[in-house]
């Protein structure tokens, strides 16, 4: 037996055990161990990395071939840690063994797309996942869970197009093999040689992985199924979905760049510095930043609006991936591994608010800062991260993609990143200022603060968030690691880019001065004393709690206003008038066409005849 | 070690002294254009004075004081990234995009304080504040990239050596165009008209500071010092060619003469904003959002576009 | 100078209202003067015959003659004349009583709440008469108005303790 | 935390100095205001600015009358105010009424309900009156004469006899919910629209 087979199939088997044990206390430990033993095999198994590790699993005509290597193991490591705090945090939301089984399911789905190392275990396992999630949203919301359903189904047809197209060239779906063929190619086209797969094959295939894989992503215009499949499931579970599911696709895309890129890349020619087909990716982030990010500041539920918030930081991915240097593709990892941390820890605490609440929508919400002190402190990490200050994970992840980016003479996409980056700040602070701070409804009043398993899951990702933060080192190593030559270069502390330098320690320890020499001005002052919320200026009125002094409902009304009109177009709407059409089309042909009068199927018969006749047959 | 912090140090103590004087200078103007006789210049420090000296000072709660605390933090953290002349502590580590997010931060831990008052008109002017900041962003992250490619190097130090022997970055058409956006955003980055819709006076009450008295406003004023210091030699060091004088024997002299020649840009750029601020009424918020969206967004667009050619 | 045009929107008027009296005072004035309990047809004849604006509805206290007269101001941009529309009800607070025009004219609803809570007229039919208006709570419950019978001056001595340094009757001072 | 007495001089110096004046226009005095503020008699020349929030404010001026539902608002605001605060009555009415001696909505003797450092008589003062008056407060505020502050903590039970003797028993609480039920009306119907 080997540990990659336990990293897979041990959450699956857990699943189920869970799932048969029908017993509380029990299963909860059983799920734990499930999420805790590929953790600690990942860990384990970081030392044979180097040398690479590989299982197969004889499944009837083909086997399942599972191997490890630097790249995946990254992502398995995200996979791991992510999953074991969202599924620690289960224990206290989840409220049947169905949602054991489904959640461990799709990670280890997830770790089974990671770790497999030709394309039909990934596709397997791909369904696997993908299936999980959907049980997972269709036990909240039915409506929702469909809209999921049919765009991934839509992704995962195109995925085994492309698939049976790959096999019936190259007649192989091993990695290594496949990725020796399209050198090849890449070379003949070069050298205008003929090759295998014609450019419009190949062009065919890209089409139809960018469909696939962009769906799983999010990625704009494909990101309508996101929202609200976030949002409608168990809200610890969800930092499993968007944490880590998501990362499926991004792994899709780096393999997409591991597999075919160079024969891509000569085929399609480069636009500026960048690949032409790069360039889509790249280009369609952007767009998915920017969207993602305004419906996020726009929203009325906290669900949603991180829901809208992870597309956004998912099109920094992409455009970093897009970008297709090596650096760029450094940038958007560490960037996947960022976004893991910060908003599988902002769905950890999503859900312990809804947990302790009961309440969705911001107009209820008000004031908890005082009632959940630790998970404020825990969303203050959260925040500071996602909107980008030094010295969190989040700045140094966006500080190496803006670099990237920039240093590529790419202006359109590094005006899209930084106005991302913004719109970041802007969401982020509706959030606290709806949710943490303001005036508390009073049936608020007894909201306690989380419960220990769901502290101890946001603690080890908050923790996560400060010490890959200060030493951003311990990545770069690692991406180094993955590409085999030193592409951002520094210690510990020190990011070097050659034409930008990044030093979280000096940050940190300038930031801490700066505090204290603050501290110590305000400590020289006359000692406070702390006032109620009625005890505000408001024009010298007296006001009483029977008011609403914050401004929960329609925060950002003025942008809104000022972007009515693009708020008007609306994909999904689109989508559903699509659906609409084909409904009727069906129709038109049941009536019409296969009416199921035997005399009109005659009459095919007699017209197809007739055309093979005069075709010669 | 020593030397580094007596370097930190002067840095702090000279921000704050030139940024002072910098606010009494803007009030100043602003009455000379009144026809006022104004106040002197030294005014903010008595200002600042009386309000730590308070007797006393009301809370709304930890991050009310924290808030405000971080805001100054972080700003004594900006101006240490920003090259000033050829004493500089971090300079090394002064890179475009880190310094354009450090310059943003105290914003935060302001709005942070102001929030978790739960004043209404607060609530509105950060709403407000926020939204500005985002209209600036695109014509800024324009005018950033722009520097970065038209230099092929994100390090600030750097980036003023290479004025040194080429000539200001403004002599070169796609940085004009950049500088003319990056000015027309320090106007919202000052709060000055017309742009100051988020801490419109007479109608929300100052907006986010409408809570803060006593040594909170005290500690803000110094924040508010060093920032304005923070953002003009920003501006001077990128677009106006900085400052490395090497004429003199003594290193002593070159430093006094860098200083000088700094000084008398950051006048300059803060001389123009004030005018601006002086003369204009003042944009709602949807205007200046639609205002920023398209002229600086297209002259810094082009700008960009233009370097990378 | 002639009045014709005043003439003509009074004739006009007067036909169409018998019941009323009516007469022109200057240039763009006139003024009607009809029974209280027909104040709402009339008002919407004005209406109908374009008077489009109410710019006030004053009261009069005749405490001699124990009655309290209403003073509805219109406006007509056509004609560029104001109308004053004069009604007498008793004076006694339970029948002074008056129904509302806010329907006809909705400013109205503001203007009655003024009268009624410095005159003490009840307008039946506008639900707002209690909303906080210009006096503050203790002022209401004193019974603070400006009908002439109210002693304005011992409530002010009680209100603010001055020191009993006045004549007690008003007519030795003027205001 | 620290014996500021020795830097009491500076201090009181830069108290003087800075005055930072309550934009908050209680009566028919505020047109004297603009006169001050402008080219004229320029009183930013002194550091005195208006300033909308009473949280960072110093100086109050009481111009003209006060009513009643005025005065309300007058605690309220005073009260926010960080110590040392000064208060500089402007007008005749704030001390006896003036001309509005027998109406029943202008507070007779504003003394009664808040302590007073400097005031104004005259109806109205003319803008070198207050000019003057505003010379006398920084007098007071650097020989530490101005102590009003003080005196509102120390006989707070005087004030408060007053101020409740006129308004009534937790006027606060009364003022706030007196409109509550015409607003939660009024929501209701936007609610239905």
């Amino acid at each position: 037996m080997n540990e990659l087979a336990i990293i897979v199939f041990a959450p699956l088997l857990a699943g189920a055990l869970a799932w048969l044990i029908e017993v509380k206390g029990i299963r909860e430990i059983i799920g734990v161990i499930g999420a805790v033993l590929p953790l600690g095999l990942t860990a384990l198994l970081y030392q044979k990395t180097s040398e690479g590790l590989n299982f197969a699993v004889n499944v009837g005509s083909f086997n399942l071939t599972f191997g490890l290597n630097h790249l995946n193991w990254f992502f398995v490591a995200i996979g791991t840690l992510v999953g074991f705090s969202a599924i620690l945090a289960m224990v206290s939301t989840a409220k049947n063994s169905y949602e054991w089984l489904f959640a461990l399911m799709s990670l280890s789905g997830v770790l089974g797309v990671f770790l497999a190392s030709d394309l039909m275990t990934f596709f397997i396992f791909w369904e696997i996942m993908t299936f999980a999630s959907f049980m997972m949203v269709l036990h909240y919301n039915r409506a929702a869970s469909l809209k999921y359903f049919l765009l991934s189904v839509f992704g995962a047809y195109a995925m085994l197009i492309a698939l049976g197209i790959i096999y019936a060239k190259l007649g192989t779906f091993d990695f290594g093999a496949i990725q020796q063929a399209m050198y090849q190619e890449a070379y003949a086209t070069a050298f205008g040689g003929e090759t295998i797969m014609s450019k419009s094959e190949s062009a065919l295939i890209y089409i139809l992985f960018l469909i696939a894989f962009g769906v799983k992503a999010g990625m704009f215009p494909l990101h309508v199924w996101a929202p609200d499949a976030y949002s409608e499931t168990n809200q610890s579970y969800t930092a499993l979905f968007s944490g880590v599911l998501s990362k499926a696709g991004v792994y899709g895309f780096v393999l997409l760049y591991v597999l075919m890129g160079t024969r891509l890349a000569i085929e399609f020619g480069a636009f500026r510095s960048a690949t032409k087909f790069g360039y889509v990716i790249a280009f369609l982030g952007g767009l998915t930043i920017i969207v993602g990010g305004l419906l996020a500041a726009l929203q009325e539920d906290i669900r949603k609006l991180f829901a809208y918030s992870s597309i956004s930081q998912l099109g920094y991915i992409l455009v970093g991936i897009g970008v297709g240097t090596a650096l760029s593709i450094q940038a958007a990892l560490f960037h996947a591994l960022s976004h893991a941390l910060f908003k599988g820890l902002f769905f950890l605490i999503v859900a312990t608010i809804v947990y302790r609440t009961g309440k969705t929508t911001f107009a209820d919400m008000g004031g908890l800062a005082e009632k959940m002190p630790l998970t404020f402190a825990m969303a203050f990490v959260a925040i500071l991260s996602l909107a980008g200050i030094p010295p969190l994970v989040g700045f140094a992840s966006k500080w190496v993609l803006f670099e990237a980016v920039i240093s590529q003479n790419l202006p359109i996409l590094g005006g899209m990143v930084f106005f991302g980056s913004a719109i970041g700040f802007v969401y982020l602070i509706r959030f606290v200022y709806a949710v943490w701070f303001g005036q508390r409804p009073t049936d608020l009043d007894e909201t306690k603060d989380a419960p220990l398993p769901m502290a101890i899951a946001m603690a080890i990702l908050a923790l996560f968030n400060v010490i890959l933060g200060i030493a951003p080192g311990l990545v770069a190593k690692e991406l180094n690691k993955i590409f085999g030559k030193e592409v951002i270069g520094g210690d510990l502390f020190i990011l070097d880019l050659g034409f930008g330098k990044y030093n979280a320690l000096a940050v940190t320890i300038y930031l801490v001065v700066g505090i204290i020499i603050a501290g110590i001005i305000y400590f020289l002052g006359a000692k406070v004393r702390k006032v109620p919320v009625t005890d505000t200026y408001q024009s010298a009125n007296p006001v009483t709690m029977e008011y609403n002094l914050t401004i929960r409902r329609n925060f950002f009304l003025p942008l809104k206003e000022t972007l009515a009109f693009w708020l008007r177009i609306s994909f999904d709407r689109l989508y559903r008038t699509i659906g609409t059409w084909v409904e009727d089309l069906a129709e038109v042909m049941r009536t019409y066409i296969y009416n199921g009068n035997t005399q009109s199927y005659a009459w095919y018969l007699v017209i197809l005849l007739l055309i093979l006749a005069l075709w010669g047959v | 070690m020593i030397e580094i912090a007596l370097k930190a140090l002067f840095i702090l103590i000279y921000a704050t002294f030139i940024g002072f004087m910098f606010m009494g200078m803007i009030r100043i103007v602003t009455a000379r254009i009144h026809r006022r006789v104004g106040p002197p210049i030294y005014q903010p420090i008595l200002d600042t004075i009386k309000l730590l000296s308070k007797k006393s000072n009301i809370t709304h709660g930890l991050i009310y004081d924290f808030g405000v605390i971080y805001a100054l933090g972080a700003t004594i953290l900006a101006i240490m990234f920003i090259p000033l002349g050829n004493i500089g502590v971090l300079r090394a580590y002064g890179d475009l995009v880190l310094i354009t997010f450090l310059l943003e931060i105290p914003m935060l831990g302001i709005m942070f304080a102001a929030m978790s008052s739960g004043n209404p008109y607060a609530g509105i002017g950060a709403q407000r504040a926020l939204l500005t900041m985002l209209a600036i962003q695109v014509p800024l992250g324009f005018a950033i990239v722009a520097l970065a490619e038209y230099y092929g190097t994100f390090s600030t130090y750097e980036i003023v050596m290479a004025q040194q022997s080429m000539g200001w970055s403004i002599t070169a058409l796609p940085l004009l165009f950049a500088a003319i956006a990056y000015d027309l955003v320090l106007q919202a980055m000052f709060g000055k008209e017309p742009f100051d819709i988020m801490i419109a006076p007479g109608e929300i009450s100052l907006g986010p500071m409408v809570e803060f008295g006593g040594k909170h406003m005290g500690i803000l004023q110094i924040q508010h010092a060093i920032a304005l210091f923070g953002e003009t030699l920003f501006f001077s060091n990128i677009f106006l060619g900085g400052a490395a004088i090497t004429i003199f024997g003594s290193s002593i002299l070159n430093t006094i003469a860098t200083l000088v020649v700094l000084l008398i840009k950051q006048t300059a750029v803060l001389l123009v904003a004030t005018f601006m601020g002086a003369i204009f009424p003042r944009f709602t918020i949807d205007q200046a959002t639609r205002f920023y969206w398209k002229w600086p967004t297209i002259i810094a667009a082009l700008g960009a576009i233009l370097a990378t050619l | 100078m002639t009045l014709e045009k005043e003439e003509n929107v009074v004739r006009q008027i007067l036909e169409k209202a018998p019941y009323a009296e009516g007469k022109v005072r200057r240039a763009r004035r006139i003024e009607f003067h009809i029974p209280a309990e027909r104040i709402r047809e009339f008002l919407t004849l004005l209406k109908e015959s374009n008077f489009e604006t109410m710019m006030q509805i004053t009261a009069v206290d005749w405490i001699k003659d124990g009655e309290i007269e209403l003073v509805y101001q219109m406006w007509s941009y056509t004609h560029a004349v104001h109308a004053f529309v004069k009604t007498r009800i008793p004076r006694e607070v339970e029948k002074a009583k008056v129904p509302s025009v806010k329907d006809i004219y909705p400013v109205a609803e503001t203007y009655e709440r003024d009268a009624h809570e410095f005159y003490k007229v009840y307008f039946e039919g506008n639900e707002k008469l209690e909303m906080p208006w210009i006096l503050e709570d203790e002022d209401r419950e004193a019974g603070v108005c400006h009908r002439k019978d109210f002693d304005m001056l011992s409530y002010v001595k009680r209100k603010y303790k001055i020191l009993d340094r006045f004549e007690e009757d008003k007519e030795d001072y003027v205001i | 935390m620290v014996d500021w007495r020795l830097y009491e001089p500076l201090i009181n110096f830069a108290r003087k100095r800075s005055m930072w004046i309550v934009a908050f226009c209680t009566g028919c005095g505020g047109i004297e205001m603009p006169p001050l503020a402008t080219s004229r008699y320029d009183f930013e020349r002194f550091g005195i600015m208006p300033n909308p929030a009473p949280r960072m404010a110093d100086l109050f001026l009481i111009t003209g009358y006060v009513t009643p539902k005025t005065l309300k608002r007058i605690i309220i605001t005073y009260e926010m105010q960080p110590d040392p605060k000064y208060v500089l009555a402007h007008g005749s009415c704030p001390l006896n009424g003036g001309v509005y001696w027998d109406g029943y909505n202008a507070i007779k003797h504003l003394d009664k309900y808040l302590p007073i450092d400097v005031a104004i008589a005259g109806c109205m003062p003319r803008p070198e009156a207050v000019m003057d008056g505003i010379q006398k407060m920084m007098e007071l505020i650097e020989t530490g004469k101005a102590d009003g502050w003080k005196r509102y903590k120390e006989n707070y039970e005087y004030y408060k006899k007053n101020q409740d003797e006129l308004f009534g028993e937790g006027w606060r609480e009364k003022t706030a919910r007196r409109w509550i039920p015409w607003l939660m009306d009024k929501k209701k119907e936007v609610r239905e629209e």
